[in-house]
């Protein structure tokens, strides 16, 4: 396997101490595991994430992630900018693209980078974390890394939004991606091609504003999981895991259900599946824990 | 070895749907020698797979019975199947054609009178039913094909029961040995009607139309009602066989939408107002429409179809199907007449697929200008290559025809010209 | 209120044109409705996108621009994903939302209008999301009292999350930031002046 | 001059018809009860060799009548085409042996089935001639185009460009029609993003350099006569001058007119002059001469519009149109864009129920109207109150409510109406005809009475047959320009309402089908659907009474009446059905190869057993387009028939004489079917009237009945269509259960 090369985009949820600090630490085994080295872009920002428009509007927002890129480009110089959040990867793409296609809010953005001594160029490719290993790795070349198999569970890909919509990945439909499934069945887990709830929004930043309204549609998810005769839940998004995880208690005494479901990253899934222990893949940090991970992580 | 007799006097039309079958009609009985290529093993075309015209109501084979009797009975006319044209060389007068004609394994000898299906084992999707019920390695497409000529498919040659066709067949039809040939003829002009296809229903992901049985789309549904289909035309689930008592009838799905094809199809609102009408009084049935483009004396039919009891329009484009009960599709979006949200069960769904030209406008054998939605244009640029019916727009089986009858009359002049017969 | 003078007239949606992220494309919308349909918060729409659209273009500038239904968008992107003509719905009603903001016209306490301030103004403390701040931040927007109440009702989610060392009480002290905050301000200051010149006046 | 007749019958014992019939027996049927002079078996006639075989009969041995004992008259009609000969086919494999199950105890009657089959097929041999020419026949390829509008001018250069002089007659002073009057129109080719300039002047000015093409201005048909191939017409100018020309096709193109807006009453246009239509609309943009469109009240800049689809169209109410015109959203998005283009800062709204801008070019062009600001509104307007600013009240179907809004110009999208002669069926199958059992009213006259526009001389009208709302549609989904006056096409919005791009396609397809008509008149064949047929129908003078049944059933209006009152048969006009045939009380009508004889012989030549044999006859006359494919079809399924069944072919259900009904029940036959195509309003007949002919004339079959003493159920008339697969072969045997109900016949002899 080739080495692969990438500047690092991590975003602030997965800082040390924050909502998915857990995700780094696996995300980061499973690329030594698959070598890829990630190279952090020094002295990135935040992207603004989903809700950041309601305090900064157009420009400001896509001034965010135009210097992020910029910072990439001078620093990491040549390599593709990869992040396993959701909304880093989308709010950074989005503003690549939007800025290449509107040469006035190009320019608009590197006047305000210029205070910075800064410039945007938007030459380098923004990808996600995922696309790396689908259209880098494989699924075969994921499967010739398994030391111990995820025999016997089930585990229900949950996608999400954003890593799903508007880009999408490797050319795979917005309504029934099949990436998850695919990495699930080469970690030799079962996969559940008809758990239906695979794209269906958890509400995003508006589970802090609007915890109702997300909460519903987050019972909904985990029931469904549960319908299928799921074991957990594996997700490629950050705020997906938080949302989908944390909230069960309320959600339990809310709806009258006993919800336990484990929320994991596939690069836990990843992790575990390679041999490594509980701590490199995190599975301390969950708050709903993973046992049968746990089990086969101490194998 | 495939004779083909022709001059630059002669026009080839590829193409013999209802389009191409037609510009050679005009064109042979107007006294023209035509060439007719076409790449099924029948012609016909796509209106052979439909149960009903609208808004009469009546039977394409009825035109079809009629067109293969000109057709038959025309001696300026050859009839090329199985075959394709791979490359046009030349300008308007003169043409050189390559046309690649696949093997049938069944010569001129054959009589239609069944006995090698009967022999053969094998059994393959039939197309002919979009692969709803199944045909034999060696069968007649369907009852009204012509040429009324057998076909062996392919993947039983070399099989005992490809030999047990040819044991059979005692006017030594079955030619086990054929090979696939190309040949060169020349031709004056060309009459591109290769038709349309449906859109693929699988690429409209939030329909579902490759993860729920019950939703099929529009050109199934023709078979469906056929009583010469896979179901006796008895209008059935395809998951659990039972009789439908509530069906949705989707519009644009491929059509209008940027994401699929960019162009309105025309045809689909009335091919969906026609099939209101094939099931019986008491099945509900919900249209989902964002415009209902009924031109000219189609209103008569649309209000006819709007006056049924059971019938009614939803001005909506549905958001998505999830499987609900029984595997009963549920449609999910908003009626914008008002904002009314929905979440719709239905027993079956039909996708009113669009139309997608069958110009591939990479592959195309000769330089001529294609449009961005894939209809060929009429530019004086494209020299004497025609394009007659669904080649050059949506349309509907009549305007296919009377674009046709125009289009056999470009190559005429072309061919008047050559001949020196306009002074 | 709109006088007939201004009703399914262009003069609002030029205005959204000019002033509104994305807003040339409101004229695109052909009323299909797949847009209000695909919506996970749909039924929380006083007026789906495709009938804010169509109100635009009927010139109701009051009842578009005081709505809450903007506000309900949770960036999901099925509009975009399945809107046939192309329009980037999502941003559409970011920017109306926006607008509305800048107008002073939003409804009083829309919790995520005021999340998204609170978001914000948080990152651009430090560069970085202070998630713990921001969350305090959230509870108590509404007050002291109301404050405490929030944050006793998410107390167990809170310490789940801190035995997870998913959330750090350290936080509080400081946290992650880039190096030179004081340059990211300038920056987004200047973006902020460019954006808002870029704004025309349609009262 | 009778040639002497030599009659060689042939048998194929392929396809299974060897191993289930006697085909020794066959041939001796065919020699001794069928006449013929020689027969021989060949086990597969269709081969090269059986081919070769009768090639050979007819090279060598000189025959002239041949009778082909194998398939289905439908199955190797290429391999078996001999031109040169009477020929006739009898059915042994989808109508024997693939319709009756192979066992010991069918062999008998499958035996006779065959048997019979050949009898008919002998008689039928020796009853036809082969058809040839009549000599009536003229060559004249020149093409009369009657309009000078964008259709007319495009026919006249199309069939110009196709090597065929023109005779171009337009009522104006000028070419160009209403196209001229436009200020631009809707885009040709792809993108079709913007309305651009006509070509009308490039086009008006190429006709007048093409000494191939005679233009006719102030000009009208005084008359037309003649049939395709000889059409004679006399031209009439505005000065009174007359002219005359020949032309052997005619291509109707007179296209519309705009609907009267002052009927509608509800948008103001009879009470202010700022209500306006799309037509008027187009000469208010002309008018501007590249300046900004004003207002017609008082020159003020048009700042906005109101457009206002469906105006009077699509409507079930009194004097509305009922249908769509086809281009009229598409229109009022292109001339919203000229107040973009012209107006500047212009405000458009088009207020619509559906929109229908369908195909390509039609979505295209919405996408880019909305580009241009052009705004779109799902709404039904209810009235326009006149005043200085226009106010538009309307339902607005997205936001629920009704509303209205203010401008200063409002634009009637009023539909179109074909400019049509009178129809020549108004009072009988047209709009003016009665309801069933009311009486006919032989003197209802349409309620617009309109000028002729081609004065034809024919019996039955003077101009083309309408379908419906005064177009000169075609009934037929898959042949658009059979219209029911052969040699003449209408085309454009004449025909059904359309825009440019189409009526120019239309033209071309028109025109070509003007030329084939030319050219097969000249060469004595028949037109669509039995495209070069040579047969043609002639009479015995000496027994016709001159009923005119013939003159009046006719379905395209072939027969004139001569000065003595004859009928008049104009071939080329005729298409061949054999309408005539079958309505002549007399039977004096007969074509060379489809007469009273060939069918009536086949009825007589079927042994009819003695009634204590028990074994019935069934007539079955099926129509040959429909209802004999579908008993075809039911044969190769494997449906079976009973073995009572005796099928004749007829061109058309419309063809059938009484007297093989007569004939058939003097006989000893025990039951009749009759097969035709659906008549009525979907009418699926391909000869339009025939099957409805046939229905109104076996209606009284029932006296013949009574006379006879026979039962009513004994005769049945059924629609069958092509698709009728197991259908019409239960019809058949229906009767054959009725006949053992009721009993066998008492005429058998």
């Amino acid at each position: 396997m080739a080495k692969i090369e990438l500047s690092f985009y991590p975003g602030c949820s997965s800082q040390k101490g924050a909502t998915s600090s857990n995700y780094l630490v696996s995300a980061q085994t499973m690329c030594e595991e698959l070598d890829i080295t990630l190279n952090e872009i020094p002295d990135w920002n935040c992207c603004g994430a989903s809700i950041g428009y309601g305090g900064g509007g157009e420009l400001p927002r896509l001034t965010l992630s135009a210097r992020n890129i910029a910072l990439s480009e001078e620093h990491n110089a040549g390599q593709e900018i990869v992040s396993p959040c959701a909304a880093c990867w989308l709010n950074t793409r989005e503003a690549k693209e939007r800025l290449n296609e509107d040469e006035k809010m190009m320019q608009d953005a590197n006047t305000a980078l210029a205070e910075g001594g800064l410039r945007f160029k938007g030459e380098v490719n923004v990808r996600h974390m995922v696309e790396v290993l689908v259209e880098d790795i494989g699924f075969d070349a994921i499967k010739d890394k398994v030391k111990k198999p995820l025999e016997g569970l089930k585990i229900a890909g949950y996608v999400g939004c954003q890593t799903n919509r508007p880009f999408g990945i490797a050319g795979e439909s917005f309504e029934n991606p099949q990436y998850l499934d695919k990495i699930v069945e080469a970690v030799g887990a079962d996969s559940i091609p008809t758990f239906e709830k695979k794209v269906q929004c958890c509400g995003g930043a508006l589970a802090f504003s609007e915890p109702e309204k997300s909460q519903e549609m987050i019972h909904g998810i985990i029931e469904a999981a549960y319908d299928n005769g799921a074991d957990m839940i594996v997700t490629p998004c950050p705020l997906c895991q938080a949302n989908v995880e944390i909230y069960q208690d309320q959600i339990n005494e809310t709806y009258g259900t006993k919800f336990d479901m484990p929320v994991v990253y596939y690069s836990t899934l990843m992790s575990v599946a390679f041999g490594r222990n509980a701590q490199d893949a995190a599975l301390n940090g969950h708050i709903i824990k993973a046992k049968k991970l746990e089990e086969i992580a101490s194998k | 070895m495939t004779e083909v007799i022709a001059t630059n006097e002669t026009i080839l039309v590829v193409g013999g749907g209802i389009s191409g079958m037609t510009a050679a009609l005009e064109a042979a009985e107007t006294g023209k020698k035509v060439v007719l290529v076409e790449k099924r093993p029948y012609v016909g075309g796509r209106v052979t797979q439909l149960y009903k015209y609208f808004p009469k109501l009546c039977h394409p084979t009825c035109g079809l019975e009629i067109n293969q009797r000109r057709a038959k009975m025309n001696p300026n006319l050859t009839i090329i199947t199985m075959a394709e044209v791979t490359d046009i060389k030349g300008e308007a007068g003169n043409y050189t054609a390559t046309v690649k004609i696949a093997p049938r394994y069944i010569n001129d000898n054959c009589t239609g009178c069944g006995d090698c299906g009967k022999a053969v084992e094998a059994e393959f999707d039939d197309e002919y039913n979009y692969g709803m019920g199944k045909r034999k390695g060696a069968y007649l497409p369907h009852r009204m094909a012509m040429p009324q000529q057998y076909v062996i498919d392919p993947a039983i040659i070399g099989t005992d029961d490809a030999q047990k066709a040819k044991d059979v067949c005692k006017v030594n039809a079955v030619d086990l040995d054929m090979q696939e040939e190309t040949i060169e003829f020349n031709a004056g002009a060309v009459v591109w009607a290769t038709g349309w296809q449906p859109y693929d229903a699988n690429k409209i992901q939030p329909y579902g139309y490759d993860r729920f049985e019950n939703v099929i789309t529009s050109v199934e549904f023709e078979r469906l009602a056929d009583p010469t289909g896979p179901t006796g035309g008895k209008i059935l689930r395809p998951s659990d066989g039972k009789e439908v008592k509530n069906v949705a009838f989707i519009q644009c799905a491929g059509s209008r939408d940027k994401n699929h094809l960019l162009h309105c199809s025309r045809i689909c609102c009335m091919a969906s107002l026609k099939q209101c009408t094939y099931p019986a009084d008491d099945v509900d049935i919900s249209v989902y429409y964002i415009d209902i483009r009924a031109i000219d004396r189609f209103e008569d039919f649309y209000q006819k179809v709007k006056a049924q009891e059971n019938v009614s329009f939803i001005k909506s484009k549905v958001a998505s199907i999830v499987k609900g009960e029984d595997d009963s599709p549920v449609l999910h979006g908003v009626d914008t007449e008002g904002y009314n949200r929905y979440a719709n069960q239905h027993d079956l769904v039909v996708l009113a697929v669009g139309m997608e030209p069958s110009v591939d406008k990479e592959s195309f054998p000769v330089d001529i200008v294609i449009n961005e939605e894939g209809f060929i244009e009429p530019a004086s640029e494209n020299g004497g290559i025609f394009a007659a019916g669904c080649s050059s727009d949506a349309l509907d089986v009549n305007r296919a025809v009377q674009h046709a009858t125009g289009a056999a009359l470009r190559a005429v002049q072309v061919i008047n010209r050559v001949a020196g017969t306009e002074g | 209120m709109s006088t007939n003078s201004q009703k399914y007239r262009n003069s609002f949606l030029k205005e959204v044109e000019a002033n509104v992220e994305e807003g040339e494309w409101v004229k695109m919308c052909m009323q299909c409705g797949v847009c209000a349909g695909s919506c996970p918060l749909g039924k929380h729409w006083d007026h789906p996108p495709q009938e804010i659209f169509m109100m635009i273009r009927a010139g109701k500038r009051d009842e578009v621009l005081t709505s809450d239904s903007m506000w309900m968008c949770t960036s999901c992107y099925n509009c975009i994903a399945r809107c046939p003509r192309g329009l980037p719905i999502t941003h559409i009603m970011h920017g109306l939302a926006v607008y509305s903001k800048r107008l002073g016209l939003m409804p009083d306490n829309q919790p995520t209008a005021e999340f998204g301030q609170i978001f914000w103004d948080n990152l651009m403390k430090k560069g970085r999301v202070n998630e713990l701040k921001m969350g305090l931040s959230m509870y108590f927007k509404d007050g002291f009292s109301q404050g405490i109440k929030n944050a006793m009702a998410n107390q167990k989610l809170g310490q789940n999350m801190m035995k997870a060392k998913r959330m750090n009480a350290m936080e509080i002290m400081g946290g992650h930031g880039v190096k030179s905050p004081g340059d990211l301000a300038k920056i987004i200051k200047k973006a902020q002046e460019i954006e808002d010149g870029n704004i025309q006046d349609f009262s | 001059m009778a040639e002497e007749k030599k009659m060689a019958g042939f048998v194929c014992t392929g396809c299974g018809i060897g191993e289930r019939l006697d085909a020794g027996q066959l041939e001796t049927t065919a020699t001794r009860d069928g006449k013929m002079n020689t027969c021989v078996q060949h086990e597969m006639l269709c081969s090269k060799e059986g081919v070769q075989v009768i090639r050979d009969t007819i090279d060598n041995d000189g025959a002239t009548h041949i009778m082909i004992a194998a398939c289905s008259r439908r199955a190797k009609v290429e391999a078996f085409h001999f031109p040169e000969v009477a020929m006739t086919r009898a059915n042994l494999r989808e109508g024997v042996i693939w319709v009756r199950p192979d066992t010991d105890e069918n062999k008998e009657t499958t035996q006779e089935m065959a048997d019979d089959y050949i009898r008919m097929a002998c008689a039928e041999a020796k009853f036809s001639t082969k058809p040839t020419k009549s000599g009536e026949q003229e060559l004249d390829k020149t093409i009369m185009v009657v309009g000078g509008g964008i259709t007319g001018m495009t026919a006249a250069m199309e069939a110009a460009a196709a090597g065929y002089p023109v005779h171009l007659v337009e009522k104006g002073g000028a070419l160009g029609g209403r196209i001229a009057e436009y200020y631009k129109v809707l885009p040709t080719r792809s993108p079709y993003a913007a309305p651009q300039e006509s070509s009308i002047a490039e086009m008006a000015a190429a006709i007048e350099a093409d000494d191939k093409i005679a233009v006719h201005l102030n000009s009208t048909l005084a008359q037309t006569s003649g049939a395709p191939g000889r059409f004679s017409v006399d031209v009439a100018t505005e000065s009174g001058s007359t002219s005359n020309f020949t032309c052997g096709a005619i291509v109707q193109a007179t296209g519309f007119t705009p609907y009267d807006a002052n009927k509608l009453p509800e948008f103001g246009y009879d009470k202010s002059a700022d209500v306006v239509t799309n037509h008027e609309l187009e000469a208010l943009a002309k008018a501007a001469n590249g300046g900004p469109i004003k207002r017609p009240s008082d020159g003020k800049e048009i700042t906005s519009v109101a457009f206002v689809q469906n105006a009077g169209q699509c409507s079930d109410e009194e004097g509305k149109l009922a249908y769509f015109s086809g281009v009229t959203d598409l229109v009022s998005i292109k001339q919203a864009m000229y107040f973009k283009e012209l107006n500047g800062d212009c405000d458009t709204t088009v207020l619509f129920n559906n929109l229908r801008t369908p195909g390509a070019a039609g979505e295209d062009f919405y996408r880019a109207g909305q580009e241009a600001m052009v705004l779109f509104s799902k709404g039904i307007v209810s009235e326009v109150v006149p005043g200085d600013s226009l106010t538009v009240k309307f339902k607005d179907l997205i936001l629920n409510e009704d509303t209205e809004m203010d401008c200063d110009l409002v634009v009637l999208a009023v539909g179109m109406e074909p400019n049509s002669g009178p129809d020549p069926y108004y009072a009988t199958e047209g709009e003016g005809a009665p309801e069933p059992g009311e009486e006919a009213n032989p003197n209802a006259v349409p309620e617009i009475s309109v000028d002729s526009i081609l004065n034809l001389d024919y019996r039955q009208g003077t101009d083309l047959p309408q379908l419906k709302y005064g177009f000169n549609d075609s009934h037929f989904i898959c042949f658009p320009y059979e219209t029911r006056r052969t040699g003449i096409y209408a085309a454009g919005p004449v025909r059904r309402p359309m825009d440019i791009q189409q009526a120019r396609d239309d033209a071309a397809g028109a025109t070509m089908k003007a030329i084939q008509a030319a050219e097969n008149a000249g060469k004595g064949m028949a037109a669509h659907p039995r495209a070069g047929d040579l047969s043609y129908p002639s009479f015995r003078k000496e027994g016709c009474t001159q009923c005119k049944r013939c003159t009046v059933e006719c379905p395209f209006g072939a027969i004139n009446e001569d000065e003595k009152r004859y009928p008049l048969f104009n071939e080329a006009r005729c298409r061949r059905c054999g309408t005539c045939m079958g309505a002549c009380p007399v039977r004096v009508i007969s074509f060379e190869n489809y007469s009273i004889d060939t069918v009536g012989q086949q009825i007589k030549n079927v042994e009819i057993p003695e009634e204590w044999d028990e074994k019935p006859r069934i007539l079955v006359l099926a129509c040959e387009n429909d209802a004999y494919p579908a008993l075809d079809q039911a044969a190769m399924n494997g449906v079976e028939i009973n073995p009572w069944a005796r099928v004749i072919p007829v061109r058309c259900l419309g063809s059938v004489s009484l007297s093989w009904i007569t004939d058939s029940l003097n006989n000893g036959y025990d039951g009749i079917v009759l097969m035709g195509c659906q008549r009525g309003e979907d009418y699926q007949c391909h000869f339009v009237r025939g099957s409805a002919m046939a229905n109104e004339r076996m209606s009284k079959v029932g006296d013949t009945l009574q006379t006879l003493n026979l039962e009513p159920e004994r005769v049945v008339v059924h629609e069958v269509a092509i698709t009728d697969i197991e259908r019409a072969p239960k019809l058949i045997n229906d009767m054959a259960e009725t006949v053992e109900k009721i009993g066998m016949s008492p005429f058998k002899f």
